[in-house]
């Protein structure tokens, strides 16, 4: 890791800890408003698993691509994706990410390498495939990362479309997020292995088990994986083992897990670990770590207002199929 | 009497038909201690056990494959589709399987099968958690469907289906869930048999065909227009496959008009099968074209002020009924 | 003028768009050297390379799906599904990705994708490889449907298919393969926009409305009906989804009269659809019920005699046209 | 093997023997007749593969179960499938194993532990799977035994299936009859992995290659793998490696592989081989190799002719479902 560190300058490391701030934030921000009743719909948050969103898509050229999951709020961020949209989205604005059409966990941003959010579980990812199928025609070296959670990682699709891309070498990186649930199944109860990333065997590719709490060791090995896909080397999974700390959706009673396991891994906080660690480096101190606090609550804060003054579409907008943006 | 909604009439459907036989178990994800999405299962885990109440992978080809295979051996599984939109993802299980196994072994195996699932839009949900796709299975030969719309019919029909020999897709609407109210059944048990329709409403002037949701939706402008002098029949087909051609076209000669309503979108619906069967059936006896209120032709739109706009309410039943009555 | 068969123009209006356009490409089960598992596909990967036509795992998700992808970034995808009958297998990419994307995403992403299908019965394949699921297809709305019934048909709807920038499917009868003749095709390229009729042949007393196999048995019926002085119009609609209802509403306009053929079973089928819009937007012109030809609602049998007693014929077309006549 | 030669006595062996004669004779039978047009749509045939047909079957209970693919006449035949019933079905006989509803490759028979064969591949998968829970719940300690070929372990069933069995350690063998091609698609270039078996990996339970021209070792491994499902130790993955000599379909020609890649599997005849085997043991001699070949031909012909002669369904019979059998 030391080797990741020194290849990481200091600013990138402090940017990947505001990143995982900025993350944090806007989940909490979400979490707190759907409470209000203002979110109508879904929500489904990734706090607690801030590090594998940021140390998976940090790093990633604007050209990449990402497939993100319906946990995937926190990558879309670190993709670019602006917050105003995603909430605007999520309050069924019309200037939402997707006119308000789409949901949030169906926003997404061609133009910055954001693939719309699936909703059917399993089947992004032979879509994914089929991006990094375009991008090694097209010569260009791009990479397409392609999540799923565990739970999804039953479905046929997925094996679909990781074996499509071994024979072809594709430039893709699928990142499983092992949060340890499916909803209300212990991935230990819904399949018979430890590691999601053993599949990989399955295909004929590498396959990495890493601590999905540790942005550095995240990032160092998606990094690799990126590399090995820009080369023209293929696929690799990823499984990043992590842990939602709320519910499987907003409103969700958690009544399969014990309290005593959530606390465990909230001690396990993947910002609070980097955080000690840029402090023990010297490269951050508790007061600059506040201001970035500040900074990052100003910022979703102003975000969130401009998206709640945004206007509502019109009910026949439904009929507009979009042609025009 | 026991006073029931309609999530709580399924639930006791399933806890007495469990009871009644212990070849049924249920299958489904999330449905055993979390209770299900959206509540439905909730307790029978702990009244019965987790080899009768299975929890499963989130793998829908494995859950409804396995209840055929498991079906063909004599047991009776009631596995669960979250959502109807993920039927598409286990669809070669409904539409090349469950249904054709029986006349491909030239009736040697039976398909004891019956396949819940929430379908319907309203809750904010999206375009893929929000559809009502049983026209698809109601151009699978061998496959029943049914489609409740009160808390009666579907205690009496789930119980039904969980009997029947043959496979049996059940469509639950999951705002019905939520918004209906509280029922009355009686305390013994009873069951409807699949292929009967239920006139819900008796009148004279026009006929309007509704299931699921839509029923109420019926029900709420039949009202409205009694107060405009017109006297609305709401037939109930209750299951769509087998149909009960009978009642429908029955309530049709009687009326002479008709208005088909349903929530999926118009092109290639139920909608268009009915219409059909009634201009062959009963075209001498209609006075009037039929006229189908259906969503649009488009995806599910999340924004609140465009889902309902998407979603058929009374107001269009209305202009339906009127419609067809050339006022 | 060019003569080719059915498969023979499918096979050139490929090889002229892969030509045309380097964006385009094929891929699909046994589709390179074996030339796929008809043959449509024979010479093309020898002409083109492996990478223009793709030969596939046996992974109907992975073909489909990836295509989605493919398509979102610009390519134009033309995935073969070996048989219709296993559509259902990836129909997830049917029915919540290909026709949903463009709208969930406020427009921002484009599908110009083709799905290629063999579909139909008559060449004793059993209950699985025999049939005709359009109406499933014609049910998801962003979804395009096409069905040619003629070798000129399919070649000028295919290249415009190929050109299209939503997703379409486009089913080809494996009938039509072996059993169409040669027909005269323009030397010139030339495309058929999606969703317009062709009326196939003129008459006055009754319409009948087919496609895909049936067309040719309603042309047949046709003739020999003339014999018995009934003058039929055939129209083909060609595309089922967006359909050119103007054609076939202004055919029934001056017959007042109509048949709806297809081969799929009657219960669900498209042709439901098409006596809906009938009834809906001509019912004043229609002197007699809507009689619908298809197949019966039972899975496809294997054996020779049930098998062609299953597929709607001539015969039975006729009949239909006696009944819709009153003679 | 050894071993195993001795657990079989020599009455077995002989069996086994005339069971893989049988199976070849039955398929030859259905080529000759095919090819002179009598036989209607689209026939499979195993030529090449017997060993893994008989070397997997042998040994089952009557109250086992199997479900065969396209390509398992052979399967059936060993299972108990009368050949007339086999014959009529194929001609379209009202007397068929379906009525002639089926086809060849629907064939199947509950009372004989048969399952249907299914025409949608992938999907027989968890079927087969449903079946083993079925048995696991009725605690009759019976075992399924369900096939795929290497073409069809690429599809997303399979994978859905086999993690459904692993979590409830069901009574199930899979077996993978790779004869390396998917019609003309060959397994190395329809997958990046060399044995199919090692995807058991991703499941969590035993996968075995084994030569699936050596029927003792099939049926060696099989035994095994049965033995472990009535235990109630859970699936066992199972690829047999053989060869197909003849073309996917009737009618197919072979246009993707050599003449010389054929004969040299040829050369591994699994029949040929245990004659060998079995003369080098002294329990079987040319003589009665050449009677039992005699038998075992007058036995096809004579189901052949009886099917032959069978009557043919209605027509309108199409319209019965089949209650009354
Ligand atoms: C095909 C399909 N099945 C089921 C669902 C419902 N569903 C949505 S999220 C979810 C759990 C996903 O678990 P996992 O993949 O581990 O991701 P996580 O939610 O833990 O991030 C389920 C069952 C769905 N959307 N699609
Ligand atoms: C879902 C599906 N896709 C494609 C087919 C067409 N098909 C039938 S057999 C076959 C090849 C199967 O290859 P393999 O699994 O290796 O079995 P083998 O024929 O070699 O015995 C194909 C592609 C099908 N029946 N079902
Ligand atoms: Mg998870
Ligand atoms: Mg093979």
């Amino acid at each position: 890791m030391a080797a990741q560190e020194k290849e990481l300058t200091n600013e990138q490391l402090l940017e990947m800890y505001r990143k995982m701030l900025l993350v944090r934030t806007f989940e909490e921000k979400c979490a707190a408003e759907f409470a209000k009743g203002v979110m109508p719909g879904f929500v489904h948050l990734s706090v607690g698993q801030e590090a594998t969103a940021v140390g998976t898509v940090y790093g990633l050229r604007k050209d990449d691509f990402i497939s993100a999951t319906h946990r995937g709020h926190g990558c879309l961020i670190v993709k670019g994706m602006p917050m105003r949209k995603m909430f605007a989205e999520m309050l069924g604005r019309k200037t939402g990410a997707c006119g308000g059409k789409g949901c949030s966990f169906h926003m997404g941003n061609l133009s910055l390498g954001i693939y719309e959010i699936n909703g059917i579980l399993g089947s992004s990812t032979p879509i994914a495939t089929g991006s990094a199928l375009a991008m090694k025609k097209a010569g260009t070296e791009q990479v397409h990362l392609a999540y799923f959670g565990d739970g999804q990682s039953n479905l046929g699709s997925i094996h679909e479309g990781m074996n499509f891309a071994a024979i072809h070498k594709l430039p893709i990186v699928y990142i499983c997020e092992n949060n340890l649930y499916g909803i209300s199944m212990r991935q230990t109860d819904a399949t018979a292995i430890e590691d999601i990333a053993d599949r990989a065997t399955a295909y004929g590719f590498p396959g990495v088990a890493v601590d999905g709490n540790d942005v550095i060791a995240v990032y160092e090995v998606t990094q690799e994986a990126v590399k090995r896909a820009r080369k023209g080397n293929g696929p690799t999974l990823i499984e990043c083992k992590t842990y939602r700390w709320r519910g499987h959706f907003e409103g969700d009673p958690t009544v399969y897990r014990s309290e005593k396991e959530v606390e465990e891994w909230k001690k396990k906080c993947p910002i609070k670990r980097l955080k000690e660690r840029l402090v023990g480096l010297g490269i951050l101190t508790e007061e600059m770590s506040d201001r970035i606090i500040k900074e990052v609550e100003q910022e979703v804060e102003e975000a969130y207002q401009q998206a709640w003054n945004d206007p509502m579409p019109a009910p026949e907008d439904a009929l507009i199929l979009g042609f025009a943006r | 009497m026991r006073e029931l909604t309609f999530m709580e009439a399924i639930r006791e459907a399933l806890r007495e038909e469990l009871k009644r036989d212990e070849k049924v178990y249920l299958l489904g994800e999330d449905i055993g201690k979390f209770g299900g999405c959206f509540g439905v299962t909730k307790g029978l885990w702990e009244e019965f056990s987790s080899e009768r109440i299975m929890d499963t992978p989130i793998s829908e080809a494995a859950i409804v494959g396995t209840s055929v295979g498991a079906a063909i051996m004599g047991w009776r599984p009631v596995p669960e589709v979250m959502f109807a939109d993920f039927l598409t993802v286990c669809f070669d299980q409904l539409y090349n399987q469950a249904p054709k196994l029986k006349y491909m072994s030239n009736g040697e195996m039976k398909i004891p099968l019956t396949i819940r699932t929430a379908c319907g839009a309203g809750i904010r949900a999206g375009a893929q958690h929000s559809q009502s796709p049983e026209a698809l299975c109601g151009h699978c030969p061998g496959l029943k469907v049914v489609y409740p719309g009160t808390a009666y019919d579907a205690y009496g029909l789930l119980k039904a289906a969980i009997r029947d020999d043959d496979p049996v897709i059940f469509f639950e609407h999951k705002l019905l869930y939520f918004i209906s109210g509280k029922e009355q059944l009686p305390d013994d048990e009873f069951t409807i048999p699949l292929g009967k329709a239920n006139v819900k409403r008796e009148g004279k002037d026009v006929t309007v065909v509704a299931y699921g949701l839509m029923l109420s939706r019926a029900l709420g402008a039949a009202e409205k227009l009694q107060g405009d002098g017109i006297s609305v029949e709401v037939v109930d087909p209750r299951t769509l496959s087998p149909l009960d051609k009978e009642t429908i076209i029955n309530s049709v000669k009687k009326t002479h008009r008709a208005v088909i309503v349903h929530e999926a979108p118009k092109t290639g619906g139920y909608g268009g099968e009915l219409a059909a069967i009634l201009t062959e059936e009963a075209f001498d006896y209609l006075d009037a074209p039929i006229c189908r209120v259906a969503a649009p032709d488009i995806p599910i739109p999340f924004s609140p002020p465009m889902e309902d706009f998407y979603l058929p309410n009374e107001e269009r039943i209305v202009q339906g009924v009127k419609k067809v009555l050339g006022t």
